[in-house]
């Protein structure tokens, strides 16, 4: 047991950060820190400049751009980048369907996405959550009817996060609708510009537009498009889910946030003095980064324990990063609200070429939306309630 | 001890209830919102019939003597509603102050106007370092012509974009947080410069300039922080109420949500661990109700440190539920709690700005923990 | 509404606030403050003290010793008596026994039990909990076979508290075997002085000795202790399960808690200075103090409700208030271990007529006692997780 | 980075696993708390055989040259065991400062008789007064024929009813709170006034009266607090591994007691707001577990303000996750938890006595507060 980093490890880590902080545009980097929304471009630019280093896609298979790295470096790049304000590569290209395509495409589909994956000249969305299912996704209706060398798609998919930039999206749907819940469910794949699909933004209350709802009226979808087998969409879906989890705990992003606060707190002045010299302030401020130390060595454990687990099989403990990390995230938003006060009141979202002048400081703008944002955090991608679920019954054996 | 309304409250309590219940459903809060000053002024002239603008003052001023109960009632149900009309800023702090720190003269001529809906009032005290501390004044008003003039910025200024009349803070004499020195200030919105925008829970405020602007003291001006603390209390005992009613919709929205929203086969409200928490906002709930009906106990109370022990108590209570109701509202409802298209992510905001106006829990916490507490001492 | 006092509960409340200091003895009083094991006859003094003035059982019928007070003059009764660390009268006679056998039972039984239940000459204890049952009561297995003109009473109870000094023991037996759960439970009186009967004490952590398990072997019980009608005595559990369970928040304890811990932290000096100085401390302080007003009005709220209620109907709301009370009792029994510090690891259990002086300051002995002890005002009378299953189902309508 | 453990350390590891899982069951633990002095000496010869006693200390004193790592594998198997001997009195704490303060002759003396099982120690630093700092020292020595004497009073010392030799921290100079002019010193047993008497966890502690006793000093006398320091900051280390297996026991415990009891005719692990809340003692526990590993990894670092942050953030973790989980885990079991006659109550005693040595959660993270946090800075 050595629980320090290896002189190399140390290097690595050394080199991740010059890259980020060097490579990437300080202008993305600093809208990252300040909250605000990134445009496609931004997205884009950003991870263009990764995969141009063969950063994008590092836990990808070798022959695919994957880097081979041991648990330790994922961390590491992943705490660096997120420290580093780095847009981290779109998760939907990176840790969604990449891996699956990878796992369980056949090379002709290979070779036409994986590539524009890496590079997001593909963008993907994700098409599972459905109005009527929520946390029981297994219960999606959307259909997919076989039609010669066709499939016919009719449903409605939800929470389809930043479908207005997408080019394609991945889709479970029903193909066998005699079979029972998890069984006859396909992983499709579709063209955005494909007849028949609508997309209709949802305005969250940050008044932000991340997600959206799509719908397929009669869409048609060739077959090759299918991934692996037939009716087999649920073990690809739950593989896929299962798949690099340990980034969810997000600790380079508390802790950047974390340094955030306090130097905004440095500036905000309260009875005269400077709000980081408040102890109590300063003692709620520990108390969240004991959690957030806490939380990064357990996740450093579960990296650690990575190696030894079969490929794709998820380990449950990825749940208490979700668990914790979430609410971390959530604690920093509303020391950050409680920075600001009552600058944090004026509803300011950030645009473009904006004319008026900011109201108040220009660092209060994003607190409250931020905060109503992060809510989702402990919602999506199997809520906290679900997460309780699976440890209780995958670890604890309840 | 009675917490038995009394038959004219009863009346007040049902008609304000239905108004809200038949006029103040989402939709029509979202048509409200859209109107040019984003509130409605058809509804503003239907207060004023019910005679609810004028419900605190005396009738001697054309209002209907009401005290903190009944401002206590009609602050609930706006809460429900989440009603965005200008009534906290007009009435319970502009008429509050008139009222309190008011000539003969500037009651008589103003507080009917309010009552009729006629006037409508902002107090424009935050600036831009003062976080939640009244007496952080810098702007300055003097003396010219047998007159006041005040120059300064005043910001979030509640209402203020629409506002007829402001009531302005400002120091004729002493350094920034002296507590002597301020006096309170009648200035016709007419002669500042002012930008209207929206706040985050879609009620509206104003950034306010004065550049020498013309000023008629209200009460002393050289000492009104006392009358204004007096009337800021109050205040914050009606936006208790108001927040008592945010957080009684938050939950009764979740309610209705575990009760018809299926999964796995089942009501998710049959699921225990989601009925505890349920349990545990609704404790927070009542916890909240019992502090906002404390606060408008105390909010006459005559002995200010007695006072402010209590509304300090009370506002950190409704902070901290607040924020455990309106966390867990969310979180229970899932995907659709993040929506602008469903009611409880608006409250949540509007519980949000609540909880920060006048001082957030934590900043109350602190300050009862200054004054000693509120027991054995 | 009028939230105020009247003048005549306020001219009451300083009439209970004297009788309380001074009638009832200072050195009783003084144990109760610091936490110390009552005597039996600490108890029993000061219970004939209150019922000689006609205080000791105020919530009884006026016939047998009631004062139909009013719900303010009750709360403010039971506040001032928490305050000045009165003990309170025996809840298993008073508010447990007493109104079960005032409402169901027989007049002669009535003139047998009552007068000498309100004056302790018969000390009362609970035969309700079993080892099997836990917090689902009603599958109770002790049993009583009725045989002529006797029960015939075999089986065990458990957490039976103070039945060390019970003269009495009031019973849920099972006598119908055959009828299902809660059917066929009987509310018998049992002289603890019969044949057949073994208590035997149970250590809590705290290293005292409150709880005992009963046992029956072959006990002979005269059918005439038998309460009401055979078969009811379900009913008569809930009524008493219902019965004033206002008094449970125990706000006036924690008031009187507090209290003491504003003293105490005025003694013990940190860094120089006394700890209730520190800004930290008096914030969590405050914290707990600001629930604690809240409790006190939702006590109040409740108080006032039952008025309204019909007699014996237990006020689902009551449950709010043994929830969030037995919180913050625990949270004052917290505060305390942390104003006394290091003071609170020797372990001295308070012993009458003790010589060997006392380690570290007197005060500081009964902390963790009492933080040990208090875990279980959220386990007894209906734990917390039953209370919320309660709210949930009779307020919520989950 | 590698959290496996090496060869060595795996089967020192499965070794005290199986003496704490044979030797150390609920009633073993019973009788030797039941002999004459509060704790088992066969058990401490046994200890003494399988190398324990010596484990930390170099193999030129007769040990065996482990680092915190080890010191952590038996800390925690001890914590699950709720092993009662003076291990961390007498190995970790006086066995460390001997190591780190003390002279070629006394190491050579002393760490080869600890390691045997012939001495014990003891660390008398308490005073009435101190509290949590160890540089509030009132208790004062002076030269005397050429050594030293020491007056003063310390308490609540760990196991000093049984230790042969304490180190005592004193005064040289200045005054109570200052930094310098504080020695630690060797004091035989014999020659002090002693009184012992059990903690609230069963283990055991001594109130010591010096009366102008014989010392020898260790280290510098007039600077020895920085070296105090270390040792006590190593130790906090070993003491948070300890919590981790009390915590651990009791959450085992609390995963049988809900599989195995039935109420309402079904386990009550069934019941799933009691799952999320094992659920949450879980995550409790692995965070508590991460610190402790953390702790492990910075005992010896070298800058003092750098071990100093990690140390105190991992006492304040292990503080709150014992709290939470020791609470929960008397609740879950409702009555059968608060009686002496099964375990779980024990463990939540020594877990509550854990937090309060060396300063409790709160102490801690309002230390590092003023420290500056952990990150950014």
């Amino acid at each position: 047991m050595d629980l320090n980093f290896t002189p190399e490890e140390r290097a690595f880590r050394e080199e991740a950060r010059r890259f980020f902080r060097t490579e990437v545009p300080e202008k993305i980097r600093r809208k990252v820190e300040e909250g605000h929304h990134l445009s496609k471009e931004d997205i884009v630019t950003s991870q263009r400049i990764l995969n141009a280093r063969g950063w994008a896609v590092p836990a990808w298979p070798r022959e695919w751009g994957g880097q081979d790295w041991s648990p330790a470096q994922m961390y590491l790049y992943q705490d660096e980048m997120q420290q580093a304000n780095v847009p981290s590569p779109l998760p939907f290209n990176v840790s969604m369907v990449g891996p699956v395509i990878a796992e369980f495409a056949n090379e002709e589909q290979k070779r036409r996405f994986l590539p524009a994956t890496a590079n997001l000249d593909i963008w993907w969305c994700q098409g599972f959550s459905e109005p009527g299912a929520g946390s029981d996704l297994a219960s999606l209706r959307t259909s997919a009817r076989r039609v010669g060398d066709k499939y016919i798609v009719n449903g409605q998919k939800t929470w389809t996060t930043l479908a207005q930039h997408a080019d394609w999206i991945f889709n479970l749907v029903r193909t066998d609708p005699s079979a029972k819940k998890q069984e006859g469910i396909s992983f499709l794949l579709i063209d955005m510009k494909t007849h028949g699909i609508k997309v209709r933004p949802i305005q969250t209350i940050d008044g932000g537009h991340e997600v959206n709802e799509v719908f397929f009226d009669d869409v048609e979808v060739p077959a090759e498009n299918l991934v692996g087998e037939e009716n087999k969409g649920w073990d690809y879906a739950k593989f896929l889910l299962g798949h690099e989890r340990t980034g969810i705990a997000r600790v380079g992003i508390s802790k950047a946030r974390i340094k955030r606060i306090k130097e905004l707190a440095a500036l905000e002045r309260i009875g005269g003095r400077p709000l980081i010299e408040d102890q109590h302030f300063r003692e709620k401020l520990a108390a969240v980064e004991i959690e957030l130390k806490a939380l990064e060595m357990t996740q450093l454990r579960v990296v650690a324990d990575e190696r030894k687990r079969e490929r794709g099989k998820p380990n449950p403990a990825s749940s208490i990063l979700k668990l914790k990390g979430s609410v971390i995230q959530q604690l920093t938003t509303e020391l950050l609200m409680e920075v600001v006060g009552p600058h944090a009141m004026p509803y300011q979202p950030s645009e473009e070429g904006r004319n008026e002048p900011i109201i108040g400081p220009e660092y209060a703008t994003e607190a409250a939306p931020t905060y109503f944002n992060y809510r989702k955090v402990s919602i999506y991608g199997g809520s906290n309630e679900i997460q309780r679920n699976i440890v209780a019954k995958a670890i604890l054996g309840l | 001890m009675d917490f038995d309304l009394t038959d004219e409250q009863r009346l007040l309590k049902d008609s304000v209830d239905r108004l809200i219940t038949e006029r103040y459903d989402f939709e029509s809060r979202n048509k409200y919102r859209a109107e040019p000053e984003g509130w409605s002024r058809a509804l503003w002239e239907q207060y004023a019939e019910l005679g609810l603008l004028g419900l605190p003052f005396p009738e001697s001023y054309g209002g209907f003597g009401g005290g903190p109960v009944e401002t206590m009632i009609v602050m609930e149900a706006f809460g429900r509603g989440l009603a965005v009309e200008p009534y906290f800023a007009t009435v319970v702090l502009g008429g509050g102050l008139i009222h309190q720190a008011g000539s003969e003269e500037q009651k008589s001529a103003l507080l009917p106007q309010i009552a009729s809906g006629e006037a409508l009032l902002a107090f424009a005290h935050v600036e831009r370092q003062s976080r939640y501390d009244l007496a952080n004044v810098t702007t300055r008003a003097h003396r010219a012509d047998g007159g006041w003039r005040i120059n300064g910025e005043k910001s979030i200024v509640l209402h203020g974009d629409v506002a007829d009349q402001l009531i302005v803070s400002a120091r004729t004499s002493g350094s920034p947080s002296d507590r002597a020195g301020i006096g309170l200030f009648l200035v016709d919105a007419k002669d500042v410069t002012r930008r209207g925008y929206p706040l985050q829970d879609g009620l509206r405020a104003a950034e306010v300039k004065l550049d020498d602007a013309r000023a008629e003291p209200l009460s002393n001006p050289e000492g009104a922080l006392s009358v204004a603390e007096q009337v800021v209390d109050a205040a914050i005992g009606a936006l208790c109420a108001e927040a008592v009613g945010v957080m009684q919709s938050m939950h009764e929205l979740t309610l209705d949500y575990l009760k018809t929203r299926r999964q796995f086969g089942r009501p998710i409200g049959d699921f225990q661990a989601l009925q505890h928490r349920a349990v545990d906002m609704y404790v927070a709930l009542e916890q909240a109700r019992s502090m906002a009906l404390f606060a408008t106990m105390m909010a006459a109370e005559e002995d200010p440190a007695e006072r402010r022990r209590a509304i300090t108590a009370a506002k950190a209570q409704i902070g901290r539920s607040g924020r455990h109701i309106g966390q867990e509202a969310i979180q229970l409802h899932g995907g659709i709690g993040m929506t602008m298209e469903y009611k409880v992510g608006h409250a949540f905001k509007r519980m949000t700005m609540i909880d920060i106006m006048f001082g957030d829990a934590g900043a109350h916490t602190e300050e009862l923990a200054r004054l000693g507490g509120l027991f054995g001492t």
